[in-house]
């Protein structure tokens, strides 16, 4: 293609390197599943982008997108309801402030 | 030749320009016209939906509707424009005001794009993708965000309260909107708008889906869905003036207000243009230029839209909401399974199997979805 | 278009579904939605019976799901002469049933799902009859074991009927792993699964195994001599479901499958003889029993069991012909006999011979119609069972085993005799118990009695000389009989005799000279005592299936108790001995080094727990971290 | 074309900063819809449209807007005074920078399978879709299926948890 793959492996990564970040540093619950959303999509890039650049039938690097999708949907939905939960009980949504698991 | 006027037209301006421009400009210049005529048609339409609209709920209330400006008030859209935009443009205090400016723009957006893909006429389609339906249907429902948006950035209960209801009742209408296409493209094997109107062609509109049970069904549902995508009564409670004020655009005055005014109306006209090309065979029909049937079609749906507010009361909460999930919803199933039992099973069959099978389920999801009526209320001092 | 065949057995299962969710909604309506499913399946099926009656010979497959080996399974339907029969039989005679049904179940609690089941053994039983191959035939097969076993056990309140499902459903099972085996063992050795390649057979060592074992699935199913005791005691459920299941077509289903298969059976003669051989053992020996027993159903029950035992022998002497038409004509004058007497029981509340007596003046209809249905079966001509029976006793006469004849012939005569025995008793004399108040039931039942009644009475026809035996000209695309389209006076002269004969000994003994019942019992005492425990199958089946197992748990009981027990115990007393001496060294020196190392653990605990911060955050950096160093190191 | 691409990968990951960065939550959401539209773009560019519009419709349509209701039922509406990010931000920006280093470094050193795309740009026309459609039905079917199972289990899992458990 016009880009080399390398490219879009590179943008995938510093995406997913972003998603990290804030997967790590984000406190608002809410803020982390964002974060973890934006780590699926760079994963995305990097499924439609090598199923271009290779030479193996092109539709199944966007089916497992496909699949990411909705497992993604998946996951905020559950997550989302967990965070509604968790502030209906503790009346927060700071992640540093749900630390009842230690010692 | 009336029904490729337009295009003709486009044809010969682009093969004049590439007398003399190379070739890249001329496809740029194609792109342009496109677009122009589409961003150009937009307001126009609202603009005149606007009048039709009072007009046609005037008649309704046995008024006779704005008739000073210009004859037959054919003017007065233009003089509400002039109004608008000279009214003064209220930002509240602490309104988070970035998001509040971006709002309006943002869900005019989306309502313009959806133009791209429907089919005005023979090969007037903007943009004949192949994915169109789902294009148009993604689209519209990004719409949700720029309500969002302003109903947050208008610090104001009543607006956020707006916004909560209009979101949650697209998300709600979005999912049976989308299941009540599913059986078209079941049939069809395409998702290109223009496929789709082609499918219909012939035996003088008789093959038109409206015309098979699972198309009667989903045209309905669709429909519906495309009422209530839109915020208009009977399900505009977002915008319930008697309950929250004006919803999720209380805040906004002027120019922007008319924004979302024309967003409204804009999706208004597209939801009918898409109605009429997925279920009413789109520009199909004998005699007339493709391009007046289609605006024909239209524009009776529209009127239709009319006739819904000028005749039904608002919808509450709970009952908009039972109607979504609890009835709409299982029927697009059953009607994609009927769908596909068309595809499969010869026609004489299918049809009376298809029909049987509607019926019945109709008939069951009516018995299950029991109306809920709230227990006798207590006036502390009514009584 | 045939391909619409498939929303024959689809009906019913949409029935079933809606029935299963909407039953208690639909109440009573329940009944009539099963009703008209199988009433549209059968109009459905009509055309393409046409079809097929005028010569066609339809088959479709498409694929269900490719094996490892590449091979394909493939769903379908094969209809040719033997299936379109059954499918006529079931559809027409399972229609009749359900609203016989209607009104016998009228009332019942769980009427909803009576029905709903109705409707899963219903169109199980038709992806059976148009099924094209073994896997789809096994898997409607076991469908309808567990319909079966659920109608049988439908009023579980009573132990008696729960006990006599679980009996069916184990029973069955026994044929039915054998089946499997069978269908296993024939797709080593054929290849395909598919009924059609059958014709085209190549020998092979495992065949023989196989056509024993899919046997075994006949035994099993359609109640053959080992495995027919579960068939009287299914009689506990409700009398539809005995017409339609435990009379009509499901036991029918295990002559079906020896018919299906028939070019496997051919192919091994032993096989042959011994399927001959166990259907004429059961035919005999169930008809020997049905001669005392005193319960209505029970009487019919074991009377479908000697009539299945004739198809089974027939089928066995390469007569496909008799065995398929017996079963057709069969499937008619039983369910009608077992409608009838669900009438009967209806009418008066009990199912004892000893209570009933002198019911024909009350039950204008049920005694009529129960009249002809014992006429046709004991086989006076010219109604259908006589023509069906002397079909299957000329095979036998002409086959190299004449034995079998005269054994068929005997049983025929029984069979005349127990069933005339019962109208005499049930219908005739007077009323034994005065507490009966006998009434006529509603006409939704009587009216299917007498459908079925004209059937009993014309379906023989088809199949008489006086029709050029149209049907064995329509069946017999096979070709494995020619002899009996020249009339055997001799056979059909001897099977008169042996109905007349059967009849007027019932008259003598129980109608006219009552006491002449006793007597006989009395002159043949070993023999009533025979005929009264049902040969002591089922003691038998205890003694040597049931006594050993228990007897091996009490034997181990004993074992437990005395030895292991005691080595327990042994071994307690020592622990405690030792534990004694344990306690002391314990609190000192143990306890001593425990406490020490508590002390250390707390001590170190003390900063390691910091670690614990409980932010989930942390815990992600952490691993984070690790897998960054691992990657460097990886890479480096 | 090119320009096209390189300037929605720049815009994409501005965007994605700010969404990670950003104090107001609402905001953050808003700026990673951007991000999401801006990577739908890049999968129209790779002749992905049924991916994009499918990206479009469930993550924006769907997945932001139930986020952003989460942040509207979570958020206080004044909500400058909490700390955006908690203590670990420094680590957190080395090991990420780090990271990031490492894996463009492995990025740029494989070898990755060339091969003339001609191939592909063929294939990637309209069948597209259709070729998606076949493959979700047969190759993968029983992900499909099971997918569909884990979606069910999600929703009924999603209104269990954050169903108002009655006042026994």
């Amino acid at each position: 293609m016009i880009v080399p793959l390398e490219h879009f492996l590179i943008f995938g990564a510093i995406i997913f390197t972003i998603g990290l970040y804030g997967t790590l540093v984000r406190r608002n619950l809410i803020g982390v599943l964002i974060s973890i959303e934006l780590i699926l999509n760079s994963v995305n890039v990097n499924l439609v982008a090598f199923s271009k650049a290779t030479s193996m039938a092109p539709e199944t690097g966007q089916i497992f997108a496909v699949f990411v999708i909705a497992m993604a949907a998946a996951a905020v939905a559950v997550g989302l309801a967990i965070v509604i939960a968790l502030y209906r009980v503790q009346k927060t949504v700071l992640a540093d402030e749900v630390n009842l698991l230690k010692w | 030749m009336i029904d490729q006027l337009f295009v003709n037209i486009k044809q010969g301006g682009l093969q004049l320009l590439g007398g003399f421009l190379p070739e890249w400009a001329v496809i740029l210049v194609s792109i342009m016209m496109s677009i122009g005529i589409l961003a150009a048609l937009g307001p126009l339409i609202m603009m005149y939906l606007t009048l039709m609209e009072r007009k046609v709920v005037g008649r309704m209330q046995n008024r006779i509707g704005p008739n000073r400006v210009g004859k037959f008030g054919l003017l007065q859209p233009l003089a509400d424009g002039i109004k608008m935009l000279t009214k003064e443009d209220i930002v509240p205090v602490n309104a988070d005001k970035v998001v509040h400016f971006l709002a309006p723009i943002l869900i005019v957006v989306p309502a313009l794009l959806a133009f791209a893909v429907i089919p005005f006429g023979r090969n007037m389609t903007a943009v004949d993708l192949n994915i169109g339906v789902l294009f148009f249907l993604a689209v519209s429902s990004t719409g949700t965000l720029a309500i969002f948006m302003a109903s947050w950035s208008s610090r104001n209960k009543y607006s956020l309260l707006g916004g909560m209801r209009a979101v949650a009742q697209m998300i709600s209408y979005e999912v049976p909107m989308v299941m009540s296409v599913v059986p078209i493209l079941v049939v069809t094997g395409t998702m290109s708008t223009h496929a789709i109107v082609e499918a219909q062609g012939g035996w003088g509109g008789f093959r038109w889906f409206l015309f098979t049970p699972w198309g009667f069904a989903s045209a309905i549902i669709f429909f519906l869905c495309g009422v209530a995508e839109t915020n208009r009564s009977p399900f505009d409670l977002p915008e319930a003036e008697s309950e929250i004020i004006a919803g999720f655009h209380t805040e906004y005055s002027g120019m922007k207000f008319a924004l979302f005014y024309m967003a409204e109306f804009m999706n208004t006209f597209t939801i009918c243009a898409l109605t009429a090309t997925l279920f009413l065979g789109g520009w199909q029909g004998p005699l007339l230029p493709s391009w007046l049937w289609f605006f024909l079609k239209t524009y009776s749906l529209i009127f239709v839209m009319m006739w819904f507010r000028g005749t039904l009361p608002r919808f509450r909460v709970d009952q908009m909401m039972g109607l979504a999930w609890k009835f709409l919803l299982p029927f697009t199933f059953v009607n994609i399974g009927v769908a596909g039992v068309w595809y499969f099973a010869p026609r004489n069959t299918a049809a009376v199997v298809c029909t049987l099978i509607l019926a019945v389920t109709f008939w069951i999801l009516t018995k299950l979805n029991r109306i809920y009526t709230p227990e006798k209320r207590v006036y502390s001092f009514g009584d | 278009m045939v391909n619409q065949i498939y929303f024959v057995p689809l009906l019913p299962l949409a029935a079933f579904v809606v029935n299963i969710f909407f039953g208690k909604k639909l109440g009573e309506k329940a009944g009539w939605i099963s009703v008209i499913t199988s009433a549209a399946a059968c109009l459905i099926a009509l055309p393409i019976m046409f079809g097929v009656a005028r010569g066609g010979h339809f088959h479709h497959e498409f694929l269900w799901l490719t094996l490892s080996n590449g091979h394909a399974l493939e769903f379908g339907y094969l209809l040719d002469p033997l299936s379109t029969t059954l499918l006529f039989v079931v559809t027409v005679v399972g229609t009749l049933i359900q609203v016989y049904a209607t009104g016998y179940m009228h009332g019942d609690p769980k009427f909803s799902r009576f029905f709903a089941y109705v409707s899963l053994f219903m169109a199980a039983m038709l992806t059976l009859v148009i099924a094209n191959n073994f896997i789809q035939f096994f898997v409607s097969w076991e469908i309808m074991g567990l319909c079966s076993y659920l109608l049988i056990g439908f009023w579980f309140e009573k132990d008696s009927a729960a006990n006599a499902g679980r009996k069916a459903f184990l029973t069955t099972r026994i044929g039915d792993v054998g089946f499997f085996i069978g269908i296993m063992t024939l797709y080593v050795a054929s290849g395909s699964l598919n009924f059609r390649d059958l014709h085209h057979l190549q020998p092979h060592a495992l065949l023989p195994m196989a056509a024993l074992f899919i046997f075994c699935g006949t035994i099993g199913k359609s109640a053959q001599f080992p495995l027919h005791v579960w068939l009287p005691d299914a009689m506990e459920g409700p009398t539809p479901v005995s017409a339609l299941i435990h009379a009509a077509t499901m036991v029918a289903a295990g002559v079906y499958l020896v018919a299906r298969s028939f070019p496997l059976f051919e192919a091994v003669p032993q096989a042959m003889t011994v399927v001959a051989t166990i259907g004429t053992i059961t035919a005999f020996m169930a008809a020997f029993i049905a001669l005392t027993a005193t319960d209505i159903k029970k009487v019919l029950a074991y009377s479908t069991i000697s009539q299945l035992g004739f198809m089974v022998a027939a089928l066995g002497l390469g007569g496909l012909t008799p065995g398929t038409f017996h079963l057709m004509t069969h499937a008619f004058f039983k369910a009608l006999l077992f409608m009838a007497a669900g009438s009967v029981i209806h009418g008066t509340g009990t199912q004892e011979i000893k209570e009933l007596g002198g019911l024909f003046g009350k039950m204008k209809h049920t005694s009529w119609t129960f009249l002809i249905g014992s006429v046709a079966i004991a086989g006076v001509p010219p109604l259908s069972g006589f023509w069906s029976k002397d079909e299957i006793l000329l095979t036998a006469y002409n086959s190299s085993q004449r034995w079998i004849y005269w054994v068929l012939l005997a049983s025929a005569f029984m069979t005349a005799f127990y069933m005339f025995r019962l109208v005499f008793l049930t219908f005739f004399g007077k009323a034994r118990n005065h507490h009966i108040h006998a009434h006529e039931s509603p006409v939704n039942m009587t009216l299917p009695l007498w459908v079925l009644a004209a059937g009993a009475i014309l379906l023989g026809l088809p199949g008489s000389p006086f029709f050029g035996n149209w049907f064995q000209n329509f069946l017999g695309g096979h070709g494995e009989h020619h002899a009996e389209h020249v009339i055997n006076w001799f056979v059909m002269g001897s099977s008169v005799v042996a109905a007349t004969g059967g009849i007027l000994l019932a008259a003598v003994l129980y109608l006219w000279f009552p006491q002449g019942a006793l007597k006989m019992g009395e002159i043949f005492r070993p023999l009533y005592l025979a005929s009264i425990n049902k040969l002591w199958f089922d003691e038998l089946y205890k003694r040597i299936i049931v006594d050993p197992w228990q007897a091996t748990g009490r034997w181990l009981f004993a074992f437990d108790k005395t030895i292991i027990d005691g080595t327990v115990n042994g071994a307690g007393w020592l622990t405690l001995l030792t534990s004694r001496i344990h306690d002391v060294f314990d609190k000192y020196i143990i306890d001593g080094l425990v406490n020490l190392t508590g002390a250390v653990v707390q001590i170190f605990g003390a900063f390691t727990r910091r670690i614990q911060t409980g932010l989930i955050q942390n815990y992600l950096l952490i691993v984070f971290l690790g897998v960054l160093v691992l990657v460097y190191f990886e890479l480096k | 074309m090119q320009f096209a691409i390189y300037a929605l990968m720049v815009i994409s990951v501005v965007w994605a900063v700010c969404a990670v960065t950003l104090r107001s939550l609402f905001h953050s959401a808003l700026c990673f819809t951007a991000v999401l539209l801006g990577i739908a773009g890049i999968f129209v560019v790779l002749h992905a449209e049924f991916l994009a519009a499918v990206q479009v419709l469930i993550y924006v349509g769907a997945v932001m807007t139930l986020v952003i209701f989460a942040v509207m039922l979570t958020e206080r509406l004044t909500d400058v005074s909490v700390r955006a990010n908690n203590q670990q931000i420094w680590i957190g920006l080395l090991g990420g920078v780090a990271f990031l280093t490492l894996l463009i470094k492995v990025i740029l050193v494989t070898p990755w399978p060339k091969h003339p795309d001609a191939v592909a740009a063929t294939v990637m026309t309209s069948e597209n879709t259709k070729h998606i459609g076949i493959a979700l039905l047969s190759q993968y079917v029983f992900p499909f299926e099971v997918l569909a199972v884990v979606l069910t289990a999600v929703i009924i899992g999603a209104v269990v948890i954050a169903k108002k458990d009655k006042p026994a």
